[in-house]
């Protein structure tokens, strides 16, 4: 079952093991970019929270809740899978591996349709309040602060994942011909990086906008 | 699936089983006490249980414990920016 | 520019116009700062200008006999000039401080930024465009703020500029001591007429500037306005003595600090009550019943401020 | 001795002859060769190209800014024409000359050679990094040419999310775009630092000029996402209602002012700290000397990268941020201090002795640090509370950081433009024109920006199209200079492009400098080097030929 595991030496690097560090240092700059980006979010939300502090309690408590814990909880299984995937890379077992990267794939996609469902729950309660019609915590004009924060958090966190699981699913692709665990194992264990990280900030976008003080 | 498939598969699984059931039992105690808050200044405890998770994360789904030095460094330069950011903007808002 | 007279006009001025003894403090500070900028920066341009001709290519010189480090020679020129420049900081830091606390006896003047004029007014309810009249021998206190973006009243003869802010009071304070005209302005960019909302600081002996008090015409005070709107707008209907619903009593409110709903207490200054005013869902009040309808839209910024004008004055009165 | 080695030692060796076309130049021919190449060399030029563009753009708006301030009442431009010029020389200049300038052009080119590598860690991403660059950047120029926008560079809340009224949103879509590309290139650079040096070349074997494109690609990653995110904000605000700084709702403008300055401070050492690697180079170069204090001018570039993310409250004293914030703010920025005053002298000491020769390279390396001397010190006023509440927005701030990027980063990229030239195109520049086009820019760039220090402490604000008939005689003056610095600036545009085609051949070192990237031959080969080089000897080992020549 075991396949050989490797890597393909780029022309322009001396030894396999500097373009494997290459590549994870690089994803590793990456992430910290992408850290100091929802950083500025959560500084947002302090603040707001520092200023306003009542009307950040009265919105947070009609957000979602419950569906904000069980989408942090399809991300750790989402999590499960990713490393599920990278071990099996790892032993060179291509089919486990595809299939733990499906997994991952789907419970992505299963974050992504409960958010959307999300959306609309709060579209029908009227928590929209950029959209015109009625707002149902119009009387406090701060809350609305706290609420854009909301959505433009989420969003942002969602526009990570739409792309992950596009990524994935290419990657899944490329990884079902033969001969890519030989070639390029290395991009599992990047990619996976990648998805922990998401779901890193998943963790904290979680209990910054639904528990904190609820 | 082959039997010596199988004990492959649960022994390479260990570590992620067990960081599966560690997240998911961290975040069972945070949903439970933002749903009953109870007591004043549960915030604390809830942002503890919150690092631990990014903590476990880090640690051992990223495999920064068996990283080499300069990923190390590359893992925790982001979270110390992030004190600088929000220490410096709060010497701002907590004492207008 | 405005159309007013304006300040003497030099061909080629080259030391701004002071009309305070702060100001003149802040020349000073200015004036030892560049004196110590040049006892550190002449000399390198010296060396470099010596050392560039003494060592150039072809000449015959000694050029034996250095290093490429010397500890002890860089901590110091690392050091020495960090702790000069420290004790600017000290300076600096000092005026500042001074800059931020008004003394308690100062006249208060309102001012208003919008674009692109500056509206101020006077205790007694007068109100300017653009100009500005304030006494000698006393100090002033300037309490802002801005209609719509971000502006900044910059007054060079006091070497003072403070930004006004949407939706947040800001100060600023000077005690002139020179008669005569300067410029004020708006030094925060702020949109197309930016560079026109200007105007002049009269700075008057204490008897002119009575004497402009009353030429300007007003009948009523600012705290009288604002009396007279506490009824027009039916606040007194709730907070005034004799009200039937129970409203927050605002005798005393001024600078105390009001329990919030929820805990934590916060001090209503003029932010809070203005924020009050327009947003009375924010922020509850423990222990009562929010009735209060907003006049978000409804009142304009100056007579917020003539409404928080009274409620400052009865304070004294309970 | 290794035969690479010997390469090494006597720079004066000549190549092997593998004849031209063999430099990656002439290595091929067609435009899909220069538009998807992923040789770092060609990139480097394809960013050289564009930014001149850009700036070109920029200095004619500057050049009409000082036209229509040669009078007070500004009778040229309406308010809003003049508000929109302001607005696009600053964003055309800090955004797609000044921040892109020195990183990605000398350090695409020059990053590889000097540590001994084929290429960059990531080739691709860096052709990807030029194109998110160009997409963004003329996204943007299209908005600043068509419609114009009139927020000013710094985009503050609530003017630029609700009472604008012009093109807000596509300039900030252009530069949002563009900082991917920052954020590219600085990923890109670390990475290329870490993993690809020669065999021999440790951390303190490399030249100063790779220490601080290091430490300017850990701001542009430890920056420029949060600048990314607040202008997104603004964005959202002002396109879709969905804000956080809005007044109206009680949100705080000063928040944005927060997040903008978290980038836009260490920006400026994104524009300065690669300026002083070049200079170093130059110095020492052109000294023929030893780096004086290499470990300390090499920490300084990481401290100052460090210290510049702990002052940006110094752009905010008089805005209502909290005394003990501006105090904090104040006090810090006076450390900064120190890292620069290592810096220049170390310089001054580098010179003591030396075998100077006065090219242009030089020249350019002499005016910087007089001029980066003032402009950091006049910084110090501006960071001491009391200076700052009279000295904000004034002309005095529009001098100090002109002495800093013009004066700083804009001499130091000239300075290396002319040093690096023989290498970039394998072409030597006429000597004689190039000290008077430094000379010219030297006079030119004085007369200009000095005045306005004399301006901003009399009291004139910045941004202001129409200001009191006393101050006339001194914007006169600057605006005279001005003049002299275009035609400053037009000296070295000519002949450069002269000697592309006429220059004379530029030998491998025409300058005797050490440093792998005078080991090569001019213009380098397509893989850099022959033979990978192995190195084993300090940067800056000049001191062999001073000695000599004493």
């Amino acid at each position: 079952m075991a396949e050989p595991v490797g890597i393909m030496l780029a022309e322009h690097f001396s030894t396999v093991t500097q373009q494997r560090q290459a590549a994870k240092l690089g994803l590793w700059a990456w992430l910290i970019t992408e850290l100091l980006l929802f950083a500025g979010l959560f500084l947002c939300a302090l603040i707001i929270r520092i200023q306003h502090p009542a009307s950040v309690t009265l919105a947070a408590t009609h957000l979602k809740f419950w569906i904000g814990a069980a989408n942090t909880a399809v991300l750790i299984c989402s999590s499960f899978t990713m490393s599920g995937a990278i071990v099996l890379s790892r032993i060179g077992w291509r089919a486990g591996m595809l299939r733990f990267m499906l997994a991952t794939a789907a419970l992505g996609t299963l974050f992504l349709l409960l958010k959307g469902f999300e959306y609309y729950q709060d579209y029908v309660e009227h928590m929209v309040p950029f959209l015109s019609g009625p707002y149902v915590l119009a009387h406090d004009q701060a809350s609305r602060l706290f609420v854009d924060v909301y959505f433009i958090t989420t969003a942002l966190h969602g526009v990570h994942l739409i792309t992950g699981v596009s990524i994935l699913l290419v990657l899944t692709w490329q990884a079902s011909r033969p001969h890519f665990l030989t070639r390029h194992q290395n991009r599992i264990e990047v990619y996976g990086l990648y998805w922990h990280f998401i779901d890193l900030i998943w963790m904290i976008v979680f209990p910054v906008l639904y528990v904190l003080n609820r | 699936m082959a039997r010596g498939d199988l004990r492959v598969l649960l022994r390479v699984l260990r570590v992620p089983a067990l960081t599966l059931a560690a997240l998911l039992a961290l975040l069972a105690i945070n949903v439970a006490l933002g749903a009953t808050l109870p007591f004043r200044n549960v915030w604390i405890v809830e942002a503890g249980v919150t690092a631990c998770m990014v903590a476990i994360v880090l640690l051992v789904s990223m495999d920064i414990l068996e990283e080499t030095p300069l990923i190390r460094l590359f893992s925790s330069i982001g979270f110390f920016w992030l004190l600088i950011m929000f220490g410096m903007t709060l010497t701002d808002y907590a004492y207008r | 520019m405005s159309g007013a007279p304006s300040p003497a006009v030099y061909p080629l001025l080259l030391w701004p116009q002071a009309a305070s003894q702060a100001a003149v403090h802040v020349d000073w500070l200015i004036f030892a700062f560049t004196a110590v900028t040049l006892l550190l920066t002449v000399p390198i341009f010296l060396a470099i200008t010596y050392f560039a001709l003494m060592y150039r290519s072809g000449r015959q010189v000694d050029r034996g006999h250095t290093s490429d480090r010397n500890v002890k020679i860089e901590l110091s020129w690392m050091l020495i000039p960090f702790f000069l420049t420290l004790a600017f900081f000290a300076w600096g830091a000092q005026i500042f401080d001074v800059e931020k606390h008004a003394p308690a006896n100062a006249l208060e003047i309102q001012a208003i930024g919008r674009q692109w004029m500056w509206k101020f007014q006077h205790p007694g309810g007068q109100a300017e465009i653009n100009d500005l009249h304030v006494p000698t021998g006393q100090p002033v206190l300037i309490n802002m703020i801005s209609q719509d973006v971000i502006h900044s009243l910059y007054l060079p003869a006091f070497r003072v500029q403070m930004e006004t802010l949407p939706g947040r009071y800001t100060q600023l304070w000077f005690k002139a001591e020179r008669p005569g005209q300067y410029r004020l302005y708006c030094s925060e960019y702020c949109g197309t007429d930016h560079s026109v909302m200007d105007g002049l600081l009269y700075v008057m002996s204490p008897s002119d500037y009575a004497r402009w008090l009353s030429q300007a015409g007003s009948s009523q005070s600012l705290a009288a306005l604002g009396k007279r709107l506490f009824s027009n707008y039916g606040c007194s209907g709730c907070h005034g003595a004799g009200a039937t619903i129970r409203a927050p009593d605002l005798a005393g409110l001024y600078n105390r600090p009001v329990p919030i709903d929820g805990g934590g207490s916060v001090i209503a200054d003029d932010t809070y009550i203005r924020d009050k005013i327009l947003n009375p869902d924010n922020n509850l009040i423990a222990g009562y019943k929010q009735v209060m309808p907003s006049f978000k839209g409804v009142i304009p910024e100056d007579e917020l401020m003539q409404l928080i004008a009274y409620i400052k004055t009865m304070e004294t009165s309970s | 001795m290794s035969p690479s080695d010997a390469v090494m030692r006597d720079p004066g060796t000549p190549q092997a002859t593998m004849g031209r076309p063999s430099d990656y130049l002439h290595a091929q021919h067609t435009l899909r060769s220069w538009f998807f190449t992923t040789d770092h060399k060609r990139i480097a030029l394809l960013y050289l190209a564009s930014i001149t563009v850009f700036f070109v753009f920029g200095a004619i708006a500057a050049g009409l800014i000082r036209l229509c301030l040669v009078v007070p009442n500004g009778q040229i431009f309406t308010n809003d024409t003049y508000n929109k010029i302001f607005t696009m020389h600053g964003v055309i200049m800090v955004w797609f000359f000044l921040i892109p300038s020195i990183p990605s052009t000398f350090g695409n080119f020059l990053l590889p050679l000097m540590i001994g590598a084929k290429d960059v860690a990531f080739p691709r991403l860096n052709l990807l990094s030029w194109y998110v660059f160009m997409t963004g950047a003329l996204f943007t120029m299209a908005t600043l040419v068509i419609g114009g926008v009139d927020t000013g560079w710094t985009f503050y809340a609530p003017f630029s999310t609700t009472y604008s009224n012009t093109y807000v949103i596509p300039a900030l879509l252009g530069v949002i775009v563009v900082g991917f590309s920052s954020i590219l290139t600085g990923l890109n650079f670390v990475v290329t630092v870490h993993m690809m040096r020669c065999p021999g070349m440790t951390w303190f074997r490399m030249p100063i000029f790779i220490w601080t494109l290091y430490a300017t690609s850990l701001i542009f990653l430890l920056g420029t996402p949060v600048i990314t995110l607040a202008l997104i904000l603004l964005v959202m605000e002002r396109a879709f209602h969905i804000g956080v700084f809005d007044p109206r709702l009680g949100g705080d403008p000063v928040l944005f002012e927060h997040l903008f300055w978290f980038y836009s401070h260490p920006a400026v050492y994104i524009m300065v700290l690669p300026g002083m690697g070049v200079i170093t180079e130059l110095v020492a170069a052109f000294a023929q000397k030893r780096v004086f204090g290499y470990r300390f001018v090499a920490y300084a570039s990481i401290g100052l990268a460090s210290i510049t993310f702990l002052v940006w409250g110094h752009h905010m004293f008089v805005n209502g941020q909290s005394q003990l914030a501006s105090t904090v703010f104040s006090f810090l920025s006076f450390a900064v201090a120190v890292p620069s005053a290592v810096k220049v002298y170390n310089w001054t000491a580098t010179i003591h002795k030396g075998n100077i020769r006065l090219d242009t390279p030089m020249l350019y390396a002499m005016g910087y640090i007089g001029l980066f001397v003032l402009g950091g010190l006049t910084g110090l006023f501006l960071a001491t509370l009391a200076v700052d509440a009279h000295l904000h927005d004034t002309y005095f701030v529009v001098a100090h950081f002109h002495y800093i990027m013009v004066g700083g980063t804009m001499l130091a990229f000239l300075g290396g433009l002319h040093y690096w030239w023989p290498k970039f195109t394998g072409r030597m520049y006429p000597e004689a024109f190039g000290r008077v086009g430094a000379f010219l820019i030297f006079v030119g760039f004085n007369v200009t920006f000095f005045p306005q220090f004399i301006l901003g402490y009399l009291g004139m604000p910045r941004r202001y199209h129409d200001y009191p008939p006393e101050f006339q005689l001194l914007n006169i003056l600057s605006s005279a200079g001005s003049t002299i610095l275009a035609v400053g600036y037009f000296f070295p545009m000519i002949y450069l492009t002269w000697s592309l085609w006429f220059g004379k051949r530029a030998p491998a070192n025409p300058w005797q400098a050490r440093g792998l990237e005078w080991t090569t031959s001019s213009p380098p080969p397509p893989h850099n080097f022959a033979v990978t080089p192995r190195v084993d000897f300090d940067p800056y080992d000049y001191a062999i030929k001073a000695r000599e020549v004493g």
